[in-house]
């Protein structure tokens, strides 16, 4: 790979996202430094490219994106920490939903066809003995504006939604509310994985060469995720200050986006579970194959 | 001379997987840039499997219609702006805005009007549309007014016209038209089925095949869109060439 | 009814090409018109044609059907003669007219081939062809015998007049005895004369 | 004349307006299709908002970029092409995969080669090149035969066939291929902003509308990229004009 | 050094245009062609220029230096008389020179108009002028005079023979007072004869 940036130097991305969020303050206190280099890009496609390339050394991105890569680069990435939960809601505009099982018999809005969001929903729905088939009827959109639309104009209805896209809608949508959280439909179904949406990889190879400076980077990323998740209103004002998202709009969404910080054997069994779902649905969610042990950092 | 350029031809593609070959091999990430033999192998396995030739037509009639409804609704609108000033005046703002406005602003509208199944063959017709629309608009301009004049004199009538003096001065103008659009309605087709993602389209294999950083199999969908594109293309030169015959006049095909 | 021209005008920018330009052509009748290079013979026909508009004056009469040799051929370059032909009548002109039309101006077996491959004579003999086969009351020809060879020329010539009974035709030459063959009137137009105007004498 | 045609065009984009505004209200969902009046609004809030000569400007000159390039290589290109037919056989390959590609498979590829900053000017440029491409070559295959066989007759230089016989007769197809181009230009341009995102562009404020569900700014927005197109257009066809005006050939622009 | 054509073959399909010319052009002298219109004169000619290849026969001797009228003129439409003239010669042809040209065969003030809007009379003098004032050794003229008046077209020849000076001439015409006006050699061509071998007499 390419050498690293300047001396000591870490260079980390992330996506412009829920994902993203968790690291606001370390960018912050990096600001006058140079001891981190942050990029916020809008496609997962510039961050993997960058990653596989050795422009960057981190990246937030999302787990099974993580997984994929490391099949795709025999190994090359590691994972680090999980740094956000689910973010998939079921949203109503009315009221006929009150819990998951009412689902049944209705028609859901979704995004997020051939990927991540399809197999939760299915898996979710599954487990709770509805046949993702025959007892629901479920239409895919290409975007969440296409399903908020939708929902306006038909004065009621009922979707799946990412966040920040739950909070937006919730602005535009009189009425809309959050029927389902579909991270704690997944702990219901109590098989010891956790519905996880984003992680924070490294190359394998920074991680062997910067030990320490990966440690020093972790301990403030952990600090900084718990200062997003208690001081919103001030996380919220970075969050739109580094291009990730309007404040207005992350502040509420930020109580809802299940920032976590997770490493450890903690992680090591919530991500293989999760994993292990997705590769059961479609082995491609997870590049093929379920990674290794060597995929997961230990300290 | 047939067989000659055929040879030509072979070189050519030969020598364009050479530099792709050598472009791999700088490189040298083979999450990023394959091989030519390996996306040969992977076109092999995608070209044997049961459902190939059903997702191969699902795009060729969705990208082939909506190439050809923009051909007959850009000539048909050009012909129409050619003969009345008035016409070309109130249509300018229309074809403007089908020309500039990104697929970003009105993807969503175009999901609702015609949904996500349809999707490329709508971003299709929306690309090719102004380009045949202004080739063709152009050529009429340009059309010699010499004969225009005669025909004037001898009263000849539209339908003669048009045989006569419009479509053998039209040709090269509807040729570069067609050619050029085509390829471009393959690029903004599949694009609209990335978008859409319609069940057993190409676009959802290419998708598939992003998402999942499988680049052997992005490259070999790739080579496949390229070969029905050309396919295509030949298809439709050939019927172009054939109807031009039919109108008796003796050939002087301008090849591309 | 006869064709009046009466005082017309024709100006292109600064050039004034028609200075109050008065004659008659009576119908059914050959009027020659001759004249220097450039002095408005062409821009003359055109207007009566409907091609191009006066600045002053009037033409009357000109009959609804119209046929003409232009100056410059005008044929369908990518058509063969037949086509070029059949493009200005009917679908009830037979092939076998066209063709014997054409054998008798010298060209016998060329209905089929292309125009764009025909020499220059050959070219002008087939737009002498077609003035003549359309269905027209009049008949405009600008020097229609030019670039003939002698023998090639009077054949021609004895073509035209053989089929022009009764129509009325206008025919701008160079040669006089073009015109004398023709008989009939023979308009001079003068020599340009950027101020003064001038009439037409017969 | 020349302000009996301005008012004809008010009136075009007025009906255009009227149209839309129709649409608007059959359709009648504002978060999808909203009012002509709405978008006004919205318009001169960005207009007059402190950095939106920065961001009108940051997108211009990376798509004028793109396609002024695209042109001058289309041109040297397709004069090769038209020059050496084995260039031509050569470079079909090449050309045949730029149009066909689409942006999603070698989205990467532009990344690694040029950065998701100049990720529009990259896209403009493939969008552009062969469209240019194509109606060049077509233009210098169609040129007059005899007009060569005089110039080579004479042993007239290869400047003086460019500016005296190449140029003219390539005007229809210049214009149509820059016409069509500049408002693909724009489309694929901002398209490849909206995935490169780079800050302070259109693109980013496109992308931001949309993810925010403003279907206003959306709006706003595509109406600021349609008119900077046009008036590139303008500008464009300006320029070209007055460079064929310096060929010292008396005028007869075809005007579109 | 004379230019010498010997057994030229030229076919167009099944029509056999040339069979056996033979004809020899003397260095700096005019010679004049004739024939019925469609025999091959153009075609010669555009062998001879290099336009066109033989099926058969030899042509030797043609000078690097040619210049050309065309039978159908060939102008840059767009470009006035001047501009057409200076395609043809070299940058030191001052404006005045072309002007006085285009003057001594009656066009005295046109050199600025595009040719587009010529008549067809001054396309042709335009024509002429080109071909004399290109620097050649040799000059195919294809009915340079055709289409004009009988006072410009001696107007036209007179000027035509006090610029050819010592260079050899190639005139196609179609006019025995022509050729006769020139002086020199003519070769009649003969009418086609679809089997038959042929040759030239002088
Ligand atoms: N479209 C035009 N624009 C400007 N001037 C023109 C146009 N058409 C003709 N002229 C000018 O009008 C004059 C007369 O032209 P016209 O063609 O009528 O001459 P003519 O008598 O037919 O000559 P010729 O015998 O050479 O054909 C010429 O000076 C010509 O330059
Ligand atoms: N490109 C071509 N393809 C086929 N036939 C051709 C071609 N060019 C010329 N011919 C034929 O060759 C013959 C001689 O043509 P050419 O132009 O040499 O005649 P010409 O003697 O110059 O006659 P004119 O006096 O009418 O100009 C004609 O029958 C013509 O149809
Ligand atoms: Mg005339
Ligand atoms: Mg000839």
């Amino acid at each position: 790979g390419k050498p690293a940036g300047q001396a000591g130097q870490i260079r980390i991305g992330g996506l412009t996202g829920p994902t993203s969020m968790g690291m606001v303050k370390v960018m912050e206190s990096a600001k006058d430094g140079d001891d981190y280099v942050f990029t916020i890009a809008g496609s997962a496609d510039e961050l993997t490219l960058k990653l596989i390339q050795g422009d960057l050394d981190l990246a937030a991105i999302p787990a099974n994106l993580a997984s994929v890569l490391y099949n795709n680069t025999e190994g090359e990435i590691v994972l680090l920490a999980v740094n956000t939960l689910g973010v998939l809601y079921i949203v109503e505009k009315g009221d006929t939903v009150n819990s998951f099982s009412d689902l049944r018999g209705k028609t859901i809005y979704a995004t997020g066809k051939g990927s991540v969001p399809e197999y939760v929903l299915k898996y979710l729905l599954t487990g709770n003995g509805i046949d993702p088939e025959n007892d629901v009827s479920i239409r895919w959109k290409s975007e969440p504006a296409e399903v908020v639309a939708l929902m306006g104009e038909e004065g009621s209805g009922i979707a799946m939604l990412p966040q920040p896209y739950v909070t937006v809608a919730k602005g535009q949508l009189e009425g809309l509310r959050v029927c389902a959280d579909l991270t704690e439909e997944w702990e219901k179904l109590d098989n010891g994985s956790v519905l996880i949406t984003g992680v924070l990889a490294a190359r394998k190879e920074f991680v062997d060469k910067h030990p320490d400076e990966l440690e020093k980077f972790l301990r403030e990323y952990s600090q900084s995720v718990e200062f997003v998740n208690s001081e919103v209103a001030q996380a919220a004002r970075l969050i739109e200050e580094f291009g990730i998202f309007k404040a207005a709009v992350a502040e509420k969404a930020i109580p809802e986006c299940n920032i976590t910080y997770m490493a450890g054997e903690k992680m090591k069994s919530a991500v293989q579970g999760y994993l292990k779902v997705l590769f059961d649905q479609n082995p491609k969610a997870v590049g093929g194959s379920l990674p290794g042990n060597d995929f997961y950092y230990e300290e | 001379m047939k067989s000659k350029r055929r040879l030509e031809q072979a070189a050519a593609v030969l020598i364009a997987l050479a530099v792709w070959q050598a472009a791999a091999a700088i490189v040298d990430r083979p999450a990023l840039l394959v091989t030519p033999a390996v996306v040969f192998m992977k076109l092999i396995s995608i070209c044997s499997s049961p459902d190939f030739l059903r997702t191969a037509a699902f795009s060729f009639v969705r990208i082939a219609s909506g190439f050809l409804l923009a051909l007959a609704a850009g000539c048909a609108l050009a012909a129409l702006a050619g003969s009345f000033r008035l016409v070309e005046v109130l249509f300018r703002p229309f074809i403007q805005t089908i020309k500039s406005v990104p697929v970003a602003s009105f993807i969503i509208l175009c999901l609702i009007v015609i949904g996500s199944e349809g999707l490329s063959v709508l971003i299709a017709f929306l690309i090719v549309l102004p380009i045949v629309y202004t080739n063709v608009l152009q050529g009429i301009k340009s059309t010699d007014r010499k004969l225009l004049e005669m025909a004037k004199v001898f009263r000849a009538g539209l339908p003669k016209k048009i045989k006569y003096i419009y479509l053998p001065q039209l040709e090269p103008h509807i040729v570069s038209a067609s050619s050029v659009s085509v390829g471009l309605a393959w690029k903004a087709g599949i694009a609209g089925e990335v978008i859409g993602i319609p069940d057993g389209s190409i676009g959802e294999k290419l998708y598939e095949a992003k998402v999942y950083l499988s680049t052997a199999e992005l490259f070999a969908w790739t080579v496949v869109i390229i070969l029905l594109s050309i396919g295509f293309e030949k298809l439709f030169s050939f019927i172009l060439k054939r109807l031009y015959a039919l109108t008796g006049r003796s050939q002087r095909w301008i090849s591309q | 009814m006869d064709i009046t021209v009466t005082g017309l005008e024709k100006r292109y920018g600064e050039n004034r090409v028609l200075t109050g330009f008065t004659a008659i052509f009576p119908a059914g009748e050959t009027t020659c018109i001759m004249g220097p290079s450039g002095c408005g013979k062409t821009t003359l026909l055109n207007i009566m044609m409907g091609l191009d508009f006066a600045d002053g004056g009037e033409v009357r009469g000109v009959p609804r059907l119209m046929s003409a040799v232009f100056q410059e051929d005008r044929l369908l370059e990518g058509f063969n003669a037949e086509s070029n032909i059949r493009f200005v009548c009917g679908k009830k002109t037979y092939r076998e007219e066209i063709a014997e039309h054409l054998e008798r101006i010298g060209l016998a077996g060329e209905h089929d081939k292309p125009v764009r491959n025909f020499s220059g004579g050959m070219r002008r003999r087939v737009a002498v062809v077609r003035a003549v086969l359309a269905k027209s009351e009049i008949l405009f020809l600008d020097e229609p015998f030019k670039g003939l060879d002698e023998k090639t020329k009077l054949l021609t010539m004895q073509y035209v007049r053989d089929n022009i009974a009764g129509r009325t035709v206008i025919i701008v030459t160079h040669s006089l005895d073009e015109a004398q063959a023709f008989g009939g009137r023979l308009i001079n137009m003068p020599v340009r004369n950027e101020t003064g105007s001038r009439g037409a004498g017969s």
